[in-house]
């Protein structure tokens, strides 16, 4: 057993805090919060200066997790760019792949993800979007996606839609596909979402798909199998957003340990020492939940259990944390950082699956692991 | 609880339904219109605790419980607002006969007040203000309701004036909850024979909080729950509607109880005998209520619960902006836990 | 609450005080003593629901709640015994009028009942009896009170009987708690001319058991909070007394708070018209609760919790076990939800 | 990282659990628990069967990980026989090692540790007993021991005693020392405690010392260091609590997986499946973090931060398990190994600092590393 990751990611980590102290800066986290904007020079930055390294899979985890401990809105907006792409990288042709995911490795273009729909959250195989087949081999897409990531800003989107009806109730999940989208196409149309309660730097928006031609050649690995990749896409995302929120929670622990370290009064009384101890082992469980599932993914060896463990733990550790930074630092939270960490954290509990999701994928999982089929 | 009480909560609630539910999106966005502050002022909630000769409904503890809690079912801003001109600004005006007559223009809705107590509640750096020759000045951080036209602020002799003018707001703070009300820091600079000074009992003032910070919190739980339920009766996932799945409805069904169970208390002390142990009690219990409630209700909401539009994520932000503004935790916690052992204790 | 239950609160407490306190680790070693229900009989409270002219007290819902509170508060396992004669023998005889001089004898402590209700409790293997011929031949498991004089079981016909004779507890299970009771398999054997079938509708009974079990786990948390806050103005760690510390004073204090709360929804809805949905919600609350506040008062004792001797371990052990003959908690739960949601909910 | 176990040493885990399953047999859980018996036999056999392996660390603990899973009473005993041998190894004099550790290491002797006192339980620095040291080089050891584990069947025990008065209130932890005492001596009594909750086969006792003559070799190490020793032996022996924690823990998850795997109905019920997804959750997280602690003292190198964090969180799920599990079991669990799991469960709570004192160590130790003194 070996708890330390390499010496040199803990140096990019290091690297990392750094630049997210230095460009997050209060003016920019409250400026990008309020006005809800993406922070495209940022981003760009952060690419720049290769804070985003997408061919080392620990160095991006510690990269997000010190970016988001400093700012979630910025900090997702400063690797998100990429939402969607570890499908081009598993599923995808070489010539999508050249087409479409490099120019995103590059940093010039911006990818998005669409699966969620208005009608159904968490419910994947509940999707109503449909690709008809033409005569032409080209697929025409109907149906509109739900609190898309970059979706007023992708240059395109992969989408999930069905192919073909369900064969049957318990067989939902069948006859689902995937496509790439342009977002300049015919028929493609975006409506940013205003208005949410945290990561308001991430662009979110409703997506419309009116009569879209898609041409064969756009369709990801197979026909039917679209559930399949959504699902793959998610053992790996899942790390991710275990990630951001051991990000959130470590940067609540901070604010409060900062308090207790300016403030003897604050810090002298036992209930304080107590929550600092509580907070802090819980956020140390979440990190190696989440570190144990991201080991063995990094080995191509994931395990949905471990995956949505560490998820469903460090996203109910991330609203714990900020809520609980806040509840005992009061107003002094209240008008920090501290008061956006706290309105951040809670789509951690929803994205890449609810708490929910996450709790009947673990026990499924876990009982076939017993023998139960 | 008596037919009076029965009807003033049927009429709150109809109120809240149908004046606030409609406008809570502009009231977040834009502050509390001119015109509901009249309307709140016409049904006589504005001046809840006001004599009747100034325009006021003179509710008792009961009534004004009533009031705070149905008004925060539907927007906890408004009801804090009212809380705000008449647990602080209308209350420590009455003590002050010369000036009586501004809180007819509380009631109706005319002027607003705001009173700062942020100083009470741990805050690093409150700021302060200097009484220096003939003048006030200085500046105040977290001041909420910051735009009003009428000030109780405490000065560094230890003394409450209410000033009138010679202040601004400053940019505003970061907005956790209560967007309906301004929130910023205020310089001062306000001449002494402007301020009249208010011989007012801040121990006394902050006690007579309790119950109805209770009633705002147990409002915002009743809000919240109540639109995760109806929720969860529309919206389905899997091929079910939400409530058939137990956690979910398992969850709401202890929230709806232990609702229920605070409710109860809520009436029995606020129809009782004053008891500030138990006020103080059912105010802890119910702040971290409404919290856990409001996040249970976003929660049920999935991914819409996050947008502002569904009108949901505002009761846990207010939640959590009440268990700040509701009162210093600790310091409260140490009072109970002296009370309850009756000698002192917690203070380690 | 009215002089007469005030009273009886008193009487009861000090009965409880007096006479179960001392006694408290015999009751658990060797079970509730022949005097001790003698003096349970002479106060009536043996006999609790029972008519005067069986020798009992006739109580009201309030008066029966504050019974098995005061009880619970010292010895939880004498008030589930007095409401397991009452909620369960006592009221399955009154309906059957040929039998209902058995009462006097329940109530005046000459010979015990129970009633078997584990087949309703998700129980993987209840047992079973079976009428065969002129026999009921059987065995059921988890008999609470298996030394009983007297048995009302279920057969395989779906009836109850009332039986006297044929019957024999076998050895003890495990015994998570309630320890003045036994409890055990029980062997049936019983010719059928000995059996009186009686009409008892088994759904209705359980409601009716809701507000005793909610009142036997609020005596259960007072009895252990009380323990605990004396203890902690007693015991000293670190130079302090433990009620100096805040970690634990918060935590008692809190439990002191809901405690209030929940007892006061107690005295609400035993006095209130009868309302199943508040009295589940009551119940399902005040279990956990229970629960929880026993094993806080546990912990603050430390080691010395641990120790039979310091009468503080049964408590949260009574508690878990109150939480399982208590109720199907999923059951109820489902109940529960469908009564909120007013149509079915929380099935899958 | 590495979050893997070397092979022996789960091939080790399998032996243990054979063992415990074949041994700890129903009959033998509950008889000794009902007597409140110490099972001489089982840990006899425990030993020669080789499943106590004081050599090997992590042997040790996926030992009392296993046991403490089948019968945390019997599992305890089996192998609590050399309770505070690490204080030998570690402080005593090679002539203390060969005349009291190594029969203890043969299996032949049973030793104790005894610092708590009826006055200060987790306040180890409140205790009063006295060693006064005579003309002839010998100590006079008067005072009373309260909870000793071993207490009533030990050969010796460890003692802490005052052998100088504290020399002020903030160093009221200064001059203690360590004597080893045999049972056997002239004014040593022990009294054992009946009527436990839990870990009923466990022997626990009250000890007396009434003028007892100490021979001055018995001195452990320096005098003065007692405390010091102590609080080295907790940063130990907290992991193996911690361990037992998460043996009980998995106990409880058992058992209620069994369950499941058995009754339809029962598992059918999402609020089930929740709960068993909620609890594997948890005990893993407690493993990780017993591991990991491990992991640093097992390379000499303990992090007192990490080791009580992974006490008091192992302690605290190891109760949040047996009684969640208990609860949804119902009368099913409360007649089987379940209802004396819930039982055994809470004194991990308490044992080797309580989680209030676990906690009070966090944030100390946290705040140095923040750079608080």
């Amino acid at each position: 057993m070996d708890f330390t990751l390499p010496e040199e990611i803990e140096e990019k980590r290091k690297k990392v805090r750094e630049f997210a102290l230095k460009e997050f800066t209060e003016e920019r986290k409250r400026y990008f919060d309020e006005n809800e904007k993406y922070p495209f020079e940022i981003r760009k930055l952060a690419y720049e200066l290769g804070i985003i390294n997408f061919s080392n899979p620990w160095d991006l985890l510690v990269s997000i997790e010190e970016l988001c401990r400093v700012d979630p809105g910025l900090g997702i907006s400063s690797f998100v760019y990429a939402f969607g792409s570890e499908i081009l990288m598993l599923f995808g042709s070489d010539e999508q792949k050249k087409k479409y995911l490099e120019p995103v490795q590059r940093g010039e273009k911006i990818m998005g993800f669409a699966v969620t729909e208005p009608v159904a959250g968490s419910d994947v195989a509940g999707i109503a979007s449909k690709m008809e087949k033409q005569p032409d081999g080209s697929y025409i897409l109907n149906g509109s996606k739900m609190f898309i990531t970059n979706g007023s800003i992708a240059d395109y989107v992969l989408v999930l839609a069905r192919t073909a009806p369900p064969p049957s109730e318990e067989k939902r999940h069948h006859n689902m596909s995937m496509a790439i989208v342009e977002m300049k196409w015919p028929g493609v149309s975006a409506n940013k979402l205003k208005g949410k309660m945290g990561v308001r730097a991430t662009d979110t928006a409703e997506l419309v798909f009116e009569n879209v031609r898609i041409p064969p050649e756009n369709i990801i690995g197979e026909i039917g199998k679209g559930f399949y990749y959504v699902m793959t896409f998610f053992n790996i995302t899942r790390i991710y957003v275990a990630a951001m929120s051991i990000g959130i929670a470590q940067g609540a622990l901070d604010m409060i340990v900062e308090k207790a370290k300016k403030d003897k009064k604050f810090s002298s009384q036992e209930s304080i020492q107590f929550t600092i101890a509580e907070m802090a082992t819980r956020v140390d469980a979440a990190r190696l939940l989440t570190y144990r599932a991201a080991s063995l993914l990094f080995q191509f060896n994931p395990d949905p259990v471990f995956t949505s463990m560490a998820k469903y733990f460090a996203a109910e550790t991330a609203t714990y944390a900020a809520e609980t930074a806040l509840k005992v630092t009061g107003l002094d939270g209240a008008i920090t950082s501290l008061e956006r960490l706290f309105r951040d954290s809670k789509i951690m509990e929803i994205w890449e699956g609810s708490s929910e999701i996450e709790k009947l994928v673990i026990y499924r999982m876990f009982m076939k692991k017993m023998g139960v089929e | 609880m008596d037919e009076e009480h029965r009807v003033l909560e049927s009429v709150v609630g109809e109120f809240a339904s149908k004046e606030l539910e409609p406008i809570n999106k502009q009231i977040e966005l834009e502050g509390i219109p001119k015109e509901l502050k009249k309307r709140l002022s016409s049904q006589g909630f504005l001046g809840a605790l006001a004599p009747y000769d100034l325009g006021g409904a003179s509710l008792d503890r009961l009534g004004y419980s009533i009031l705070l809690k149905q008004l925060a079912s539907a927007s906890p801003s408004v009801a804090f607002y009212v809380f705000l001109e008449n647990s602080f600004v209308i209350k420590s005006i009455l003590l002050k006969n010369e000036v009586r007559e501004k809180i007819g223009l509380i009631s109706g809705g005319e002027i607003s007040g705001t009173f700062y107590y942020s100083h009470l509640l741990n805050f690093l750096e409150p700021g302060e203000i200097k009484k220096i020759d003939s003048k006030l000045t200085g500046k105040l951080n977290a001041v909420i309701n910051s735009e009003a036209n009428l000030f109780i602020v405490p000065a560094d002799d230890g003394k409450f004036y209410l000033v009138e003018s010679g202040f601004h707001p400053l940019d505003e703070h970061e907005k956790l909850g209560f967007r309906g009300l301004r929130f910023s820091p205020v310089k001062f600079d306000t001449s002494i024979k402007d301020a009249i000074e208010i011989p007012l009992n801040v121990d006394e003032l902050i006690d007579d909080t309790h119950l109805p910070i209770s009633a705002i919190a147990i409002g915002i739980a009743q809000g919240a729950l109540n639109k995760a339920i109806e929720y969860a009766k529309e919206r389905s996932a899997f091929l079910h509607k939400l409530k058939d799945f137990q956690p979910l409805a398992f969850g709401m069904a202890q929230a709806y109880s232990q609702l229920d169970i605070l409710n109860e208390y809520l009436i029995n002390i606020a129809q009782g005998e004053r008891d500030i142990k138990k006020e103080l009690m059912l105010k802890i219990i119910s702040i971290d209520f409404a919290r856990d409630v409001s996040k249970l209700a976003l929660q049920v909401h999935g991914g819409y619960g996050y947008l502002m539009d569904f009108g949901i994520e505002k009761y846990y932000r207010d939640a959590m902006f009440l268990s700040i503004l509701g009162g210093n935790h600790l310091d409260e916690k140490m009072k109970l836990s002296t009370l309850i052992f009756q000698e002192k204790a917690g203070w380690i």
